[in-house]
């Protein structure tokens, strides 16, 4: 009985979404009609089944097979930087330009470098590896230290406690990164398959049909690969349910972990991990180039990069071309990034205290981060216009997903035994947020930033390569048209860098803060 | 029979249709040629595949070409063109039309990142300042057109009046070929390295494509239906589509020299054209001669 | 019938644990009058901390109810009219001594300094003078719990809810904090629930002894304590004092 | 002076924490011999956990040294040598209580099904019979300190630390606990060393009870306990045990 109330009210939420949808939809409320309604998109699909089928079967090919491997890398990844922690600095960089390439720019060189399913797996796996990893951090991290001691007290080695205690308690934790990868994995393939000059897989259908300015088709599209999207973020999300009552701890944790004091202690090994931080992504750079053997006139090294901004005969040009579209993008990227993280914070804490809506708003949030943008510029650009509420709009539909995710995850760990202490004295449900709930979520606070952080300059990029036609996003895609890899390579170089430095930042704060909390960074 | 490899320069669609004829009936194979066809996409810069040896030839846009053969040296060589004019123009609604470049002015028009001075060079020389023209990207969907939030779009003008007309509007367009912009499109691609050891093949490739869009225009109307569940299947596009594209392109495509043929004159303006844009170009870009031995 | 003070009403309470189902409480029924001191006191696991927990409005009662003040649970701690200390300790790690003593400060919106002077007397009443600003990782495990007892005195309840408070604690600061608990508890007039596993403690403490016995956990007795009021650390060395102890322990034993 | 059991060799420990510097070993020396059996017992915050956490290899002393059977803790620990019970049980959540009492002989690779019967042995033993499947989020806080315990006897230690196993339970239970510990202590022959606060409980088991003092925590005074073994409850009658605890208490109380 209590399993049927537990789902009784968002069904009533999911039933309601849907038909204010539908009516909305078949009276052509919102945007002249350019969102359809629910049951046009339903004849649509019923319409094009005949279609679906071998496109369906190659995306959840590859989606699938870069799920499996971008995920297990990210675990493995991720317990290995655990284990020996300082290898999570030096690879820090590499990690984030991983995160932070601009899929526009690096998709071109996928598809010119390897062939067949190749290109799309990779890039289906590049939208898992960095959440799955910072997910299993962060959960293996903020395991229980008393019962690390126990392992340890019987001779255990680091490396059994990181199998019979971390990795228990990172499961919820892992599953959620899992639960964000399911939608990355799928929006991986399809943009892969929608530049990729295939014939097969939602991705390429999307390109035919868009010419047709039927938004039922490109609905019906986004529903599927949601489908797709959905169905494995349903399994991990039961599963995560199921770990993560007994992957509490009873009772609060209260020992201070040990100071992570040998930043002073031994400056030179961190200024030397730092070093190889900053290195590592341009060594890969360069090893790729080398090792794929990519003709010198599209491929540039770092070298040739500086050289192309520096010392070409179009030094000049470029300069001022990256200047100017770095102004332009820059100041609406810090907009956006607050306005990510406030979006993903609000919904995090409304997991707390409105789980039904949540429930409810579930399949909606799944479908910005499955549907392809480029499916939903003319219905955005149509609702908000080309200016700034479109590029936060993008931004925000890019950046929240992770964030509220590992959150939300972070907050339902917090022991019973903690939040009762509040209850006990009649606190409100936002106080006991406030006081108890949200403090004691703030590594996984931390952990959500860092994965807003470089995501918020790709969203800005993307809306103004789609809608805006300013900044950084427009000259990538310009310049992808005249094969001017110099500047794709540049403003890829410099996304990332930039994504890098925002990165740090937070790193930074979240290490002053957590320790002077007496809890443990992830980081 | 020796492989060959086109990289065309977009999904399936008429566009390509003398190839997928020239394949079916088997040309190719009569040229000697074991032809296999990848098609294209947004993220396949088509010249690209011809440098790292993925293709043997390719079909391009002469702008991009052109500009990395002057800038970079790219060791590229333009051997026949498939579009004499280049189909792309400004589209807009009957109901607020725009017919010439000068209806533009203080209008909103929607133009793909790569094409931006394309149009700003048609503007140029037409006398119009571009800063009176609010230009935005264009990404695929005619929807915001049909819709009214952009005036205008710059896409195949051989394709997209026809999607206008299915969602119950009726478009107007012209070329930027015929205001000054005189380009090719669809310029036949091959680099140095393949004219020099694969010439017969290249030859060859060019009689059975000539073969091939010479016998599908003999009805335009009569390959697409037949390519429903082959070429065409599952591309997300309709036959009639198709048919309106082909029937659209065979002016922009037939020559009295031939298809494919490059005129004295013709490469003249395609290079003045494009010097209005800084990028320049010369003759010995363009190989003629493999034509002449068609 | 109003009364203040607590008062449980048949109050029954079944867990469907992965073990097995438990049936932690059967028909509890006990009123502890307004100011009066009440120790509950049973083996381990008969229920104890589950009848404390929902008197506080923490668990819910299959049948019967708790009322606090003769409201429901939920309005009484609301009201600021409750102190608790759990039986773990149950310290936010990120929050100072000091910070901690105030959580419930925060909860029910009082101005912290004004309670100042309060929270410094506090932590120096359960020793911790120097304390203040350290975490409880920081802390031994006897000094997080005089945390959170200093922490359940610090609103000044109307009723105040102990479980097992003193555990951890050796038995000089024990006694201490036993006098302590006692005048405060004299001062202030509140009603006290103080659950225990220390027979001398419950006898020395409280005016009334339920003794609990589990499996199914339910009251067996109450046991009126008759000593006078303020009662003296010699007390302890009562003959009286330790006949009662005997039959308490006695009872308690019966039970079980 | 190869000797066995536990020896402290002039540890020395300072916390430099957020509230303060904290000295809470100084030059604490203590020889446990082999098959002994130590009480510690002190005033909250004197170190005693502190001192078993370093003899554990948990924490390192700044100077000094502990050998566990003359050998590096780390050592000792690894070979199986030593049993633990903390302060707080430290269960594992999602394990059930066996799986709890299952761990340290997972970690030292041991084949369950071997030791199968003496873990249901000791789970009845310490009174959890029944709830073999149960998370510890459903157990009483005095049943999960007994999860602990049992957990702390499963591998049946050559060298055992206990720290305040019996401080969350009743007292006929703990007097129970008492008699078994002391029981597998004898069969078993293991060097025991066993923190707590109650003095009574010291003077039943140990055969020497090291009294600690506070700030700094040192080590105060060793006192011999005479009483032949195996005791028995009476002795908690006797009035020389009486007279012993009372001496205890009077070093404990002038130690402060
Ligand atoms: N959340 C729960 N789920 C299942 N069973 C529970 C839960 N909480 C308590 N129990 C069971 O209820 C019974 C009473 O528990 P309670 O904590 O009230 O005991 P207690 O009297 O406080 O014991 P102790 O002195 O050991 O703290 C125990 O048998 C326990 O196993
Ligand atoms: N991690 C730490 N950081 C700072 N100070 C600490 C830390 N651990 C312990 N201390 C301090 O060391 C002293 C001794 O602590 P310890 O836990 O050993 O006491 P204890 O004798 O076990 O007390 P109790 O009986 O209350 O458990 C205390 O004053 C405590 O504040
Ligand atoms: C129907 C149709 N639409 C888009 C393209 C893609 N494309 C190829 S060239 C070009 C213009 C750039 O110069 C564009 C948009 C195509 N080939 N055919
Ligand atoms: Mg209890
Ligand atoms: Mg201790």
């Amino acid at each position: 009985m209590a399993g049927n109330k537990q789902w009784a009210a968002p069904l009533r939420n999911v039933v309601a979404l849907l038909l204010v949808w539908e009516v909305v939809g078949r009276l052509d409320l919102i945007a002249d009609g350019a969102l359809p309604g629910v049951s046009e998109i339903l004849i649509g699909l019923w319409n094009d089944r005949s279609d679906y089928p071998l496109h369906v079967w190659e995306t959840l090919k590859a989606s699938g097979l870069g799920f499996v491997i971008g995920n297990l890398l990210g675990v493995v990844a991720g317990i290995f930087f655990v284990l020996i922690p300082v290898s999570l600095r030096v690879f820090r960089g590499l990690n984030i330009a991983i995160f932070a390439l601009p899929p526009i720019a690096i998709a071109p060189i996928l598809s010119l470098t390897l062939s067949g399913l190749t290109p799309r797996v990779v890039l289906a796996a590049l939208g898992c590896y960095f959440v799955t990893m910072t997910a299993t951090v962060i959960g293996l991290s903020q395991s229980d230290s008393r019962a690390a001691d126990l392992i340890r007290v019987y001779g255990g080695s680091n490396w059994l406690i990181m199998r019979m205690v971390q990795f228990r308690s990172a499961l919820p934790s892992i599953l959620s990164g899992l639960r964000v990868a399911a939608p990355n994995a799928v929006l991986g393939a399809i943009l892969a398959e929608f530049g990729g000059g295939g014939r097969w897989g939602l991705g390429a259908y999307l390109l035919g049909s868009l010419g047709r300015a039927e938004p039922e088709r490109l609905w019906g599209i986004g529903v599927v690969a949601t489908l797709i999207a959905g169905l494995a973020y349903g399994v991990f999300a039961l599963m995560s349910h199921r770990f993560v009552g007994a992957s509490r701890a009873v009772t609060m944790n209260m020992s201070v972990p040990e100071k992570a004091g040998d930043e002073q202690s031994r400056p030179l090994s961190s200024i030397l991990a730092g070093a190889m931080a900053v290195l590592l992504p341009f060594l890969f750079w360069w090893a790729f180039i080398r090792l794929l053997d990519v003709p010198a006139m599209i491929s540039k090294t770092p070298i040739g990069v500086v050289e192309y901004l520096f010392f070409s005969p179009a030094a000049q040009s470029a300069q001022e071309r990256l200047i100017a579209a770095l102004w332009e993008t820059l100041p609406i990227t810090g907009i956006g990034l607050l306005c990510g993280l406030t979006f993903a914070f609000l919904l995090a804490i409304s997991s707390r205290l409105f789980p039904g809506f949540l429930r409810a708003f579930m399949p909606v949030a799944l479908v910005t981060q499955t549907m392809p943008l480029v499916a939903l510029t003319p219905l955005l650009v149509l609702l908000l216009g080309r200016g700034t509420s479109l590029t936060l709009w993008v931004t925000i539909s890019v950046t929240f997903f992770p964030a509220f995710v590992i959150l939300a995850q972070g907050i339902s760990m917090v022991p019973r035994a903690t939040r009762e202490l509040a209850m006990a004295y009649g606190a409100s449900a936002g106080q006991e947020l406030r006081i108890i709930t949200i403090p004691a979520s703030m590594p996984y606070l931390f952990a959500a930033t860092r994965l807003t952080v470089p995501r918020a300059l790709l969203g800005v990029m993307i809306a103004e390569w789609l809608a805006t036609g300013k900044g950084l996003g427009n000259l990538l895609n310009q310049s992808r048209g005249y094969m001017d890899y110099g500047m794709i390579w540049t403003v890829a170089a410099l996304s990332v860098i930039l994504a890098v430095v925002f990165y740090q930042l937070v790193v930074v704060v979240e290490r002053r803060v957590l320790q002077r909390m007496g809890m443990s960074t992830a980081e | 029979a020796s492989p060959f490899a086109m990289q065309a320069s977009w999904i399936n669609d008429a566009e390509f249709a003398g190839y997928f004829l020239g394949l079916d009936k088997g040309y190719y194979a009569d040229e000697g040629l074991d032809m296999s066809y990848a098609s294209g996409g947004p993220d396949v810069i088509p010249e690209s595949t011809i440098i790292t040896g993925r293709a043997d030839l390719t079909l391009t846009t002469p702008d991009t070409t052109i500009k990395a053969i002057s800038e970079q040296g790219a060791p590229f060589k333009i051997i026949g063109t498939q579009y004499q004019k280049n189909p792309i123009g400004i589209v807009s609604l009957k109901s607020n039309p725009i017919n010439k470049p000068e209806d533009l002015v203080g209008k909103t028009l929607a133009v793909p990142p790569v094409n931006v001075i394309s149009v700003e060079a048609m503007l140029k020389l037409n006398g119009i300042d571009k800063a009176d023209v609010n230009i935005v990207p264009y990404a695929y969907d005619p929807t915001p057109l049909i819709k009214g939030e952009i005036d205008a779009s710059l896409d195949f003008t051989t394709n997209v009046p026809f999607t206008i007309s299915q969602q119950g509007a009726e478009a107007t367009s012209f070329l930027l070929y015929d205001f000054g912009f005189t380009i090719f499109n669809d310029t036949v691609v091959v680099t140095e390295e393949t004219l020099k050891t694969k010439r017969k093949e290249l030859v060859g490739w060019l009689r059975a494509s000539r073969r091939g869009w010479e016998e599908n225009f003999v009805d335009p109307t009569v390959w697409p239906p037949k390519w429903a569940d082959s070429w065409f299947k599952g591309t997300g596009r309709t036959i009639e589509n198709e048919i309106y594209f082909n029937k659209a392109q065979q002016p922009l495509v037939e020559s009295p020299n031939g298809i494919f043929s490059m005129a004295e004159d013709d490469i003249e303006a395609c290079l003045t054209a494009l010097g209005q844009i800084g990028i320049n170009g010369s003759r010995d870009m363009f190989d003629t001669t493999l034509l002449e031995e068609i | 019938m109003p009364s203040g003070g607590i008062t449980f009403h048949g109050v029954c309470k079944t867990f469907s644990g992965r073990g097995k189902t438990i049936e932690a409480l059967r028909d509890m029924s006990l009123s502890c009058p307004s100011g009066s001191f009440t120790a509950i006191i049973g083996p381990s696991g008969c229920g104890k901390s589950t009848a404390m927990r929902i008197a506080l409005g923490l668990e819910d009662a299959d049948k019967g109810a708790v009322l606090i003040e003769d409201r429901e649970p939920q309005d009484a701690t609301r009201a600021g009219l409750t102190g608790v200390a759990f039986q773990d300790a149950a310290l936010l790690p990120w929050r100072s001594v000091r910070q901690n003593v105030e959580v419930p400060l925060e909860v029910l919106r009082k101005n912290i300094r004004d309670f100042a002077p309060d929270v410094q007397h506090l932590i120096e009443l359960v020793g911790l003078k120097g304390y203040e600003n350290a975490l409880p990782g920081e802390l031994s495990g006897g000094m997080r719990q005089r945390v959170a007892i200093a922490r359940a005195l610090v609103t000044r309840p109307r009723v105040l809810f102990m479980d097992e408070p003193f555990g951890a604690l050796d038995q000089i600061l024990r006694r201490q904090m036993n006098l302590e608990l006692q005048r405060i508890w004299q001062e202030s007039q509140a009603t006290a629930f103080l659950v225990t596993h220390g027979i001398d403690e419950a006898v020395f403490l409280a005016d009334r002894i339920a003794v609990m016995s589990a499996n199914p956990g339910r009251l067996s007795v109450v046991i009126d304590v008759p000593f006078e009021r303020p009662r003296k650390p010699e007390l302890f060395s009562d003959p009286a004092f330790h006949a009662l102890c005997d039959k308490v322990a006695e009872v308690l034993h019966g039970g079980q």
